[in-house]
């Protein structure tokens, strides 16, 4: 644990002195809920086309894959017009692409990452890292299927794809989401304390609350 | 115009005076600046004394010699004298003290330096 | 320029600068041909209002009593200090082990003039402030005299000690009597200091113009104690 | 004083209408500026979905009350600027609820939206929103003087604080507007209007990667629903008062769409082919360029 | 009656007297020392009721039975009565705290005591040139003597060389004045002082020279600049009780043979007199700056108020038969407050200036102190105050300007000293050593302290009867104040509910007086007043000294709204400035800028002063009202002196260097006091002025113009400050400048409407200053800092002082809904109609920059993230909080209806402004240009906030409640609070662009100004060498100086 999230104790402006304890002061403990689709399933169906239609991703690259992510931006690919947005902070954006490798290292921040995203929220990960670790399935410092620590919705495979294979990939996830089948965010609920306990095994200077809201 | 007495002695006491004057400031022993003083008092004395001083005339004194009824012709100006008489005992008084005061700062710093007793300034 | 030089040539310059103030004095100086009013008026007056042939003396001690008053309070006061302040400054005699000095001896002829001279000093003093009145001399001159003569009893034997108390007694007695003619002056004549408390008598004789004699002596008295005292004061210093 | 109850109705339509073409034309200005990047850009619906799926996200959370308030300020200022200014001249259906108070009151209204934002990404706690405030708020007090100076000319010029009045006096022709009875004036008010837009070269407010878009960062959800239909709303309420003072106003809905799109239409051009201005820069252009402009207007009138 | 002559003689025959007592016998020699002193006094004190009580002509005392000029002659008239009173007191009281040394020293120090009182009253007494001298060397030798014999007190041989270095002046001095008496004898045959003088003596042949000598001894005595070391060396180093005597009785003493001397000068040396006199004043004010040493200060305090007395004498010949009545006064205030002063001295045992600390511990020893150096300053009620208000008046009638500047400066910077002086003994660190509270010192101190008042009041009723000024002791207001002296012991709630009983009381007995305008002043003051003082129930324990500085304060307020002459108004200002120096002063770390608060107080007091004088043109009446009728060339000046003197109190830009520290250091219930309230004191004045003057034209300015755009700077410049600074107060007290930019903006502009916002601003900036100073001292006070950044997240602790601030801030804004947007509206409507188009624009860009500030305010201290050890933190006080939540209700009903007070205002301002008026129509507010609707504003705005609110409720009703560290970190967590807390250095880019604006160029300004001050006095004073040579040198250069000035003006 890092010194800054060890209890201390503090000497208030009239002089008495009390504890801190920086998990449980200054971070919500409360364990992600299930938000189960309340609406009439009209309305659940207006909503999921909105969704699919207005996907905000969060710009945050992990691996080799940013570098294709960033063409999607250009002239050439343009995906906005198929209502795909980068947001710069996850607590506005939708989808979670993990562009390539994950190290363990990297996959703390995208736990909290993913953690801080509203529901409902998707994860892709992108190429064969993804997967199952592809040329780093024996790497000391990489994870090997990202499944196994954040509910993963899409993979899009190739080593790596092509900003065409991305567009391809969002239009199934569209498709996914217009169905109502990417509830990942609920999954991640559901399975809170397994995903957890998957997380902990490769993280091993666990240093945040168990979610980070 | 300077020909009368009175004349020549003023300006032998206001001599003195500067001389004492002189001697004062420029003394830097405590003694000598005393006596510099008493050599002032005595210029000033004479001054006084010349001021009182009429031609031809005697000392305020009624005797055979002038008679009462004469006297305002006769006597020379009878108040500078007794003036004088005053300032003689206080420039004693002040002398006296001066000397006492002298010979304290001596012991106290045994020196006679006027110039060594600055610790009060500014 | 030597700091000592620019100080004596700023002396000198500011002397000059008095000295002129003085010239102009003295060019504009120019001797009274007659009295002035006041003086005329000590002409004129004096006999008959004061009594005294020495017009000096009744303007010191009457006319002008009340400076004398203040004259006499000066000497009053400086005897007072400088008593006060060399008992203070006075070392402990006789420190152990600090060797005495061997007196020079004084001398045959001063310890045998001095007894033969201090008692005709005395009376002469006594005669000069009795006879202030008539005569040149006054309380002040007095007073001196008798205090030479103190102050060759002094030269003579060094060693001698004057009772203080004796001349303060004096000295304040005669203060005191001095205050207080003055004031019976307030109370019972014209005013403060006013000598018709007693006649004024003949003018030229020993008894007359009223109290002056009495307070001359008194002053008289009172200056050659202060005076003594002075010097029996500072003759103490010499012997620590 | 009596009050008419039909003005509400008659402003929730103003109100309709104008959120409806604010949706719109966001999105149409964003696709103009797709097209200078050589894009097709966002469809033009875009917005209503992003909307939608905004509103329709199931899970949120707060950071306190005023985290509550700040989207709520936001968009109370947005709608009450629109209503308290005429929108439509001499239609007493579109004359909104301005019998309550003048140009003064709507340019001073600008900033009760502002000042609630403020408030409530303050409470979000995070240091990106309060580096942004400072950065907005310190943008947009050299950014306003050149407006608040244009207005002054302008309520000088027609002697009335009045919009109603400032847009009477404009009528019959186009060399009534302001824009040629006082260039100055409108040439000031433009370059402080580029300021407000929040478009480049003065949007480093949002700084979208170094401090991830500034004051709004902590927001989503239902509140940043409400903020989005806020940035509907207030632009053009904005715009609005711009084309009263300066343009002549508009006396039907087709010539308020065509005005308040060409004035949007001009910040934008700006936008796209600038780059953006550092704070400290933005501030000292303001100063040196436009404030002039706007002093010369006040001494021209 | 007794004659005056026992005077001297009690004195000789007790002098005598001791001279036969044993040496042993030392307690009876004390006794009869103090009874004769007492019975001289009691004769003094005799005679002087004598004159007092009746109309008794002055007596000719002759001594010999002959009437002078033949024999000497004394005379007792009223002057000579109260003087020698004055000597002889001070010599039995300076011979009461002296009680342990005399005692020591034994009978002859006594008699040598007795004579040196005698003398000095002989000094006075006697009509005899020579024997004046005589006299004057008795109480040399004395002196000297008590110098000498004091010195095995101390024994450190520093009093000897003092006391050395005045017998070689003296030897000079005695010397000048032998010649100058014999040659004056010498030309007109008389020795009489009168005789002389109807001689004419400076006429006569040599007689000017004579004269001369004559006078430039006298002059010495008194101590001149620059001929004046030695009485430096001995104030410094002797015995404080004989430094009493010798500031007050030989001072005094010294004076009124000057005053002699100048009856037989005639009118031709009266300038060379007022010249020294000045050059004293200055020279020695300024050199006192520098000092360390308390009784070389006192000591050159001394110096300097016998100059000015000496001005007085000098300028006789205006004066007139008012001479004896300035003088006097400024005679015995300082003769009273320097023994006082000198006495005090012997209590406290270091020398430093710092060391009377010490005297903190004792409220009725830090009052004496208080008491003394107001008498000094000249501060009402003191005699000085009348004094000196006459005196300028006199002054400035007879067009002595220059003069009169050199004397208010002067009097500037002795103010400087003193209030320096009492800075530390009420701040600094407290000594080791305890103040000597022996019953004999301490009686003497409070002699001086009851003498004060006691001569204020004396002052006050001559004043009435005089010039037919009210007394200002009789004042129920200042009474009611001064009550809260005696009720100190009293616990500080009750003191207070008093205090609130009084000021309502107040109001409601004078309310009937007031026009609509003045109502709006008397309500802040009064009513405003009472309500901030509830916060003080929150205090603690008695509360010492709070009470009657308040009261003081609010007593000056009170008293300011109702004077309708100059007199009374300028009373009414100094007191309340003095009150709430005091208030402020009470502060922490407040010394330095309670210190520049009083200066640059007391420097606009000394404006207005000189702005009345000019006006008044020697009238001893002027009233307010008739400031109106004064023409040009004067009135462009009187309206420059007295906008100055008012603007120093709203701290307009160049004069605002005070306020900050002022503000932000005074307590928590103090600071919406001083800016809530005491600011509006010069908005009233500034109102009084422009409503009686009106536009000025000085020299082709209009100087409502030049004031247009000061109130603009002023709003630009305190706006920008407040943005950047780190300290909540300071920024709240910074944001008071702007404010008052503002409103000094609104009148300035002089049509109908700025004047109203003027006045609303005089109302907001009450309700939401106190508010906000209120509740950021609330939370000042529970976190132990007022340094925003190290606040944060107070918002669910302290949610009550939250709801005040953001309501604050918001009308602060003036931002609809709330009240502080009338102001701008009003404010726009208003320049509409001005000319003044340039300065508005400064205006216009301070306007926005006021939300930087307010945001940073309420964000740096209640929102953000809170840090560890706040998180226990409590709500403030309830008696903090009760009148914060009573400002929120009223600022909530002047928003919906502004009429309430605005529509009276509005419609008594139609008698000054006939156009330009609103009109109330309804709801509905409407101007020339345009119309405001409260109401609807308010119900329009709060209907669609409400339904925007609920919705989002609703929709967001199963939010997660998060705590303060789950904010989106770029993926990563915050460290800690501190790290995460965005709060300082706030507006780091504005400093780029716009810092160049907020360089101290005014401080720089006021700190060379000061430091020129300072350094020039530092270097001067070097010249005093310590060497009595030099200092001899220096006597013979004054001596000759005045020589070539004083026959250069002959004829």
């Amino acid at each position: 644990m890092k010194e800054e999230l060890l209890k201390r104790v503090v000497k208030g402006p009239d002089g008495v002195e009390f504890e801190v304890e920086p998990l449980r002061d200054y971070y919500c403990e409360a364990p992600p809920a299930v938000h189960p689709p309340v609406y009439a399933k009209i309305v659940e169906d207006l909503f999921n086309w909105a969704r699919s239609q207005s996907i905000w991703i969060l710009g945050f690259g992990t691996g080799c894959g940013a570098i294709e992510m960033r063409p999607l931006m250009t002239p050439r690919f343009d995906a906005y017009r198929y209502g795909i947005q980068w947001r710069p902070t996850p607590r506005q954006a939708n989808l979670l692409v993990i562009s390539g490798y994950l190290s363990v290292k990297t996959l703390k921040r995208a736990i909290r990452a993913y953690e801080q995203m509203q529901n409902p929220k998707y994860v892709v990960g992108l190429g064969s890292c993804t997967i199952n670790g592809g040329m780093y399935w024996d790497s000391y410092n990489t994870i090997k299927r990202l499944d196994d620590y954040l509910p993963v919705d899409l993979y899009i495979t190739g080593c790596m794809p092509r900003p065409e294979a991305l567009l391809a990939g969002f239009e199934d996830l569209k498709k996914l989401i217009r169905a109502g089948k990417a509830e990942g965010a609920n999954q991640y609920a559901e399975n809170f304390d397994w995903y957890k306990t998957n997380q902990k095994r490769v993280i091993h200077d666990w240093d945040m609350p168990d979610y980070n809201w | 115009m300077m020909t009368s007495l009175a004349h020549w002695a003023m300006a032998a006491g206001f001599v003195l005076i500067l001389i004492g004057f002189y001697g004062a400031l420029t003394n830097r022993n405590l003694l000598r600046m005393i006596v510099a003083f008493c050599i002032a008092d005595t210029g000033v004395n004479i001054v006084l004394v010349a001021v009182g001083h009429m031609r031809g005339r005697t000392a305020p004194i009624l005797d055979s010699a002038v008679p009462v009824a004469d006297a305002v012709s006769r006597i020379i100006d009878p108040v500078p004298q007794a003036l004088v008489l005053t300032a003689i005992v206080i420039g004693l008084g002040v002398t006296a003290m001066m000397l006492a005061y002298a010979l304290k700062l001596y012991e106290k710093k045994r020196t006679l330096d006027i110039a060594k007793f600055t610790e009060l300034k500014w | 320029m030597e700091p000592i030089m620019i100080k004596n040539a700023i002396a000198l310059l500011l002397l000059a600068a008095v000295g002129a103030i003085f010239v102009s004095l003295l060019a504009g100086y120019m001797p009274d041909e007659q009295l002035n009013l006041t003086a005329r008026y000590y002409a004129e007056r004096t006999a008959q209002d004061i009594g005294t042939a020495n017009i000096v003396t009744a303007i010191v001690v009457t006319y002008r009593g009340l400076d004398t008053l203040g004259e006499v309070t000066v000497l009053f006061i400086s005897a007072a200090i400088v008593g006060l302040v060399l008992a203070q400054g006075r070392l402990p005699t006789n420190v152990p082990g600090s060797p005495q000095q061997p007196r020079v001896p004084v001398g045959e002829l001063l310890s045998t003039g001095s007894r033969l001279l201090t008692p005709l000093i005395l009376l002469l003093g006594i005669y000069v402030f009795v006879n202030g009145h008539l005569t040149p001399g006054g309380g002040f001159q007095g007073g001196a005299i008798i205090a030479s003569g103190m102050l060759l009893l002094l030269l003579a034997d060094p060693l001698k000690h004057f009772s203080h108390r004796l001349i303060d007694v004096i000295e304040s007695i005669s203060g005191l009597l001095f205050v207080g003619i003055g004031v019976l002056g307030l109370l019972y004549a014209g005013g403060f200091l006013d000598n018709r408390l007693l006649p004024i008598g003949t003018l030229g004789e020993l008894f007359s113009a009223g109290v002056i004699p009495l307070i001359y002596s008194l002053i008289g008295l009172k200056v050659g104690s202060e005076f003594s005292s002075m010097l029996a004061s500072l003759s103490e210093t010499e012997e620590a | 004083m009596t009050f008419d109850w039909m003005k509400i109705p008659y402003a929730l339509l103003t109100l309709f209408i104008v959120f409806n073409f604010g949706l719109l034309l966001t999105a149409f200005i964003a696709k103009i500026g797709a097209r200078a990047g050589r894009r097709h850009g966002i469809p033009i619906w875009q917005n209503y979905i992003d909307l939608i799926k905004n509103y329709g996200q199931r899970s949120s959370i707060t950071h306190g009350v005023m985290f509550y308030l700040g989207p709520v300020f936001r968009l109370t200022g947005g709608v009450g600027l629109l209503l308290f200014v005429p929108t439509i001249y001499g239609s007493e259906m579109f004359s909104n609820l301005s019998f309550a108070g003048d140009l003064i009151l709507a340019l001073y209204f600008v900033f009760f939206g502002t000042l609630g934002m403020a408030l409530g990404a303050g409470e979000s706690g995070h240091p990106h929103a309060a580096i942004g405030i400072t950065r907005g708020l310190a943008q947009v007090t050299a950014a306003e003087l050149p407006l608040a100076l244009a207005v002054f000319a302008v309520a000088l010029q027609y002697q009335t604080l009045s919009v109603t009045e400032i847009v009477a006096a404009q009528q019959g022709g186009m060399m009534n507007w302001t824009m040629f009875t006082n260039p100055l004036a409108v040439a000031a008010a433009m370059l402080a209007f580029l300021g407000s837009m929040m478009r480049p070269p003065f949007d480093v407010v949002l700084a979208p990667q170094e401090i991830p878009i500034g004051p709004p960062t902590e927001y989503h959800s239902a509140y940043l629903a409400l903020m989005q239909t806020n940035r509907a709303i207030f632009p053009i309420a904005k715009i609005v008062i711009y084309m009263n003072l300066f343009f002549g106003g508009a006396t039907s809905w087709p010539e308020f769409a065509v005005k308040v799109f060409l004035i949007y239409l001009f910040s934008a051009f700006v936008g796209v082919c600038f780059p953006r201005f550092r704070v400290e820069q933005s501030i000292r252009w303001f100063l040196i360029w436009a404030v002039p402009l706007g002093v010369l207007s006040i001494l021209w009138v | 009656m007794v004659s005056p002559l026992y005077i001297i003689a009690v004195a000789l025959v007790a002098a005598f007297l001791l001279g036969l007592l044993k040496e042993e016998r030392r307690g009876l020699a004390y006794s009869v020392t103090l009874v004769t002193l007492a019975l001289m006094s009691w004769i003094s004190a005799n005679w002087l009721w004598l004159f007092i009580s009746t109309d008794a002509v002055p007596v000719e005392i002759y001594t010999a039975g002959t009437a002078p000029p033949f024999a000497i002659n004394l005379r007792m008239g009223l002057v000579e009565a109260a003087l020698t009173l004055l000597i002889n007191l001070t010599g039995l009281i300076s011979g009461l705290a002296m009680k342990d040394s005399l005692l020591r020293q034994g009978r002859r120090a006594m008699a040598v005591w007795l004579v040196a009182v005698m003398a000095l009253s002989g000094i006075v007494l006697t009509r005899d040139m020579f024997n004046m001298f005589v006299f004057f060397e008795l109480a040399v030798i004395a002196t000297a003597g008590l110098v000498l014999i004091s010195e095995h007190i101390r024994n450190d041989g520093l009093t000897l060389a003092a006391g050395f270095k005045y017998m070689i002046t003296s030897q000079f001095i005695s010397t000048f004045l032998l010649i100058g008496i014999i040659f004056a004898y010498h030309a007109t045959g008389t020795l009489n002082i009168d005789g002389m003088a109807n001689t004419s003596l400076v006429l006569l042949n040599g007689g000017s020279i004579a004269f001369f000598l004559m006078f430039i001894a006298i002059i010495a005595e008194l101590k001149p600049f620059p001929a004046n070391g030695w009485a430096l060396d001995i104030y410094e180093s002797a015995d404080p009780a004989f430094s009493a005597l010798f500031s007050a009785a030989t001072g005094a003493a010294a004076l009124y043979a000057a005053d002699k001397l100048l009856l037989i000068g005639g009118a031709e040396w009266l300038p060379i007199a007022t010249g020294i006199g000045i050059v004293t004043f200055v020279a020695a004010n300024l050199l006192a700056l520098p000092q360390t040493h308390d009784r070389r200060l006192l000591g050159y305090s001394s110096i300097a108020q016998t100059g000015l007395i000496l001005v007085v004498l000098g300028q006789r010949d205006i004066l007139g038969e008012h001479t004896l009545f300035i003088a006097g006064g400024l005679l015995l205030s300082h003769a009273v407050a320097k023994a006082g002063l000198f006495w005090l001295s012997g209590l406290v045992a270091g020398r430093e200036l710092n060391a009377w600390a010490a005297l903190r511990s004792h409220p009725l020893l830090v009052f004496a102190f208080v008491t003394f150096i107001c008498m000094l300053t000249g501060l009402p009620p003191f005699p000085g105050f009348y004094a000196k208000w006459e005196l300028i008046h006199l002054l400035a009638g007879e067009g002595r300007i220059a003069l009169l500047g050199l004397i208010l400066f002067s009097a500037l910077i002795e103010a400087g000293y003193l209030f320096r002086w009492f800075g530390y003994v009420m701040k600094r660190e407290s000594p080791a050593e305890p103040v000597d509270t022996a019953p004999h010192k301490t009686a003497a101190v409070l002699v001086a302290v009851i003498a004060a008042w006691g001569l204020s009041f004396l002052w006050g009723e001559l004043a009435g009867a005089l010039f037919g000024r009210g007394n200002i002791l009789l004042a129920l207001p200042l009474l009611f104040a001064l009550s809260f002296l005696l009720l100190d012991p009293l616990p500080a709630w009750l003191k207070n509910t008093l205090a609130i009983a009084g000021m309502v009381a107040w109001f409601y007995l004078t309310y009937t007086e007031y026009d609509p305008l003045r109502m709006i002043f008397a309500a802040i003051f009064l009513i405003g007043g009472a309500l901030t003082l509830l916060a003080s129930y929150h205090a603690h324990g008695k509360r010492i000294g709070f009470y009657p500085s308040a009261m003081l304060m609010y007593a000056g307020l009170a008293m300011l709204i109702r004077a309708t002459s100059t007199f009374d108004f300028f009373v009414a200002w100094e007191l309340l400035t003095v009150g709430s120096y005091f208030l402020i002063l009470r502060g922490k770390h407040s010394e330095p800028h309670a210190l520049s608060y009083i200066l640059f107080s007391l420097g606009g007091a000394f404006m207005i002063l000189a702005g009345f004088a000019l006006a008044a043109q020697g009238a001893p009446h002027f009233s307010l009202a008739s400031l109106q009728e004064l023409a040009q060339p004067l009135a462009p000046w009187v309206f420059l002196l007295l906008a100055i003197g008012f603007m120093t109190k709203t701290a307009a830009i160049g004069l605002h260097i005070w306020l900050p520290g002022a503000h932000a250091e005074a307590e928590t219930d103090v600071s919406p006091m001083v800016s809530g309230i005491l600011l509006k004191a010069g908005l009233y004045g500034l109102i009084m002025l422009l409503l009686t003057m009106g536009r000025q034209n000085f020299y082709g300015v209009d100087l409502v113009n030049a004031m247009l755009w000061i109130g603009a700077i002023t709003a630009l410049i305190g706006n920008l400050l407040a943005i950047f600074q780190e300290d909540a107060k300071r920024l709240l007290a910074y944001s008071s400048i702007g404010q008052m930019g503002y409103a000094m903006f609104g009148l300035a502009l002089m049509n109908h409407l700025g004047w109203l916002m003027a006045l609303m601003f005089v109302i907001n900036h009450y309700v939401y200053k106190s508010m906000l100073f209120l509740a950021v001292g609330g939370v000042a006070k529970r976190t132990g800092t007022r340094e925003m950044y190290r606040m944060g997240g107070l918002i669910t602790l302290m949610p009550l002082s939250f709801i005040a601030t953001l309501i604050g801030i918001i009308a602060v804004s003036g931002v609809p809904p709330l009240s502080g947007f009338g102001g701008r509206w009003i404010f726009y409507n208003a320049i509409l109609t001005s000319e003044a188009r340039l300065p508005m624009i400064i205006l216009f860009l301070a306007g926005p920059i006021a939300f930087l500030y307010l945001f940073r305010l309420i964000y740096t201290i209640f929102l953000g993230q809170l840090k560890d050890e706040f998180r226990r933190v409590k709500e403030a006080p309830f008696w903090i909080i009760l009148p914060q939540m009573i400002y929120v209700a009223i600022l909530l009903v002047v928003a919906v209806v502004p009429g309430l007070v605005l529509r009276h205002v509005d419609a008594y301002l139609d008698q000054f402004f006939p156009n330009g008026g609103l009109s109330w129509d309804g709801m509905i507010i409407t101007s020339d240009f345009g119309y405001w609707n409260p109401i609807a504003i308010m119900i329009i705005v709060g209907v669609i906030f409400m339904t925007l609110f609920s919705w989002l409720l609703f929709v967001n009703r199963r939010a997660q409640k998060v705590k303060q560290f789950n904010i989106v970190f770029s993926a990563e967590r915050p460290f800690r609070p501190e790290t995460t807390h965005f709060a300082w250095n706030f507006f780091a880019p504005y400093r780029k662009a716009l810092g160049f604006l907020t360089l101290p160029l005014v401080t720089l300004f006021w700190s060379t100004m000061t430091d020129f001050l300072h350094t020039a006095g530092d270097l001067t004073r070097r010249f005093y060498t310590g060497n009595g040579q030099t200092y001899a040198y220096h006597l013979l250069g004054f001596v000759i100086i005045v020589y070539l000035f004083g026959m250069g003006i002959q004829p």
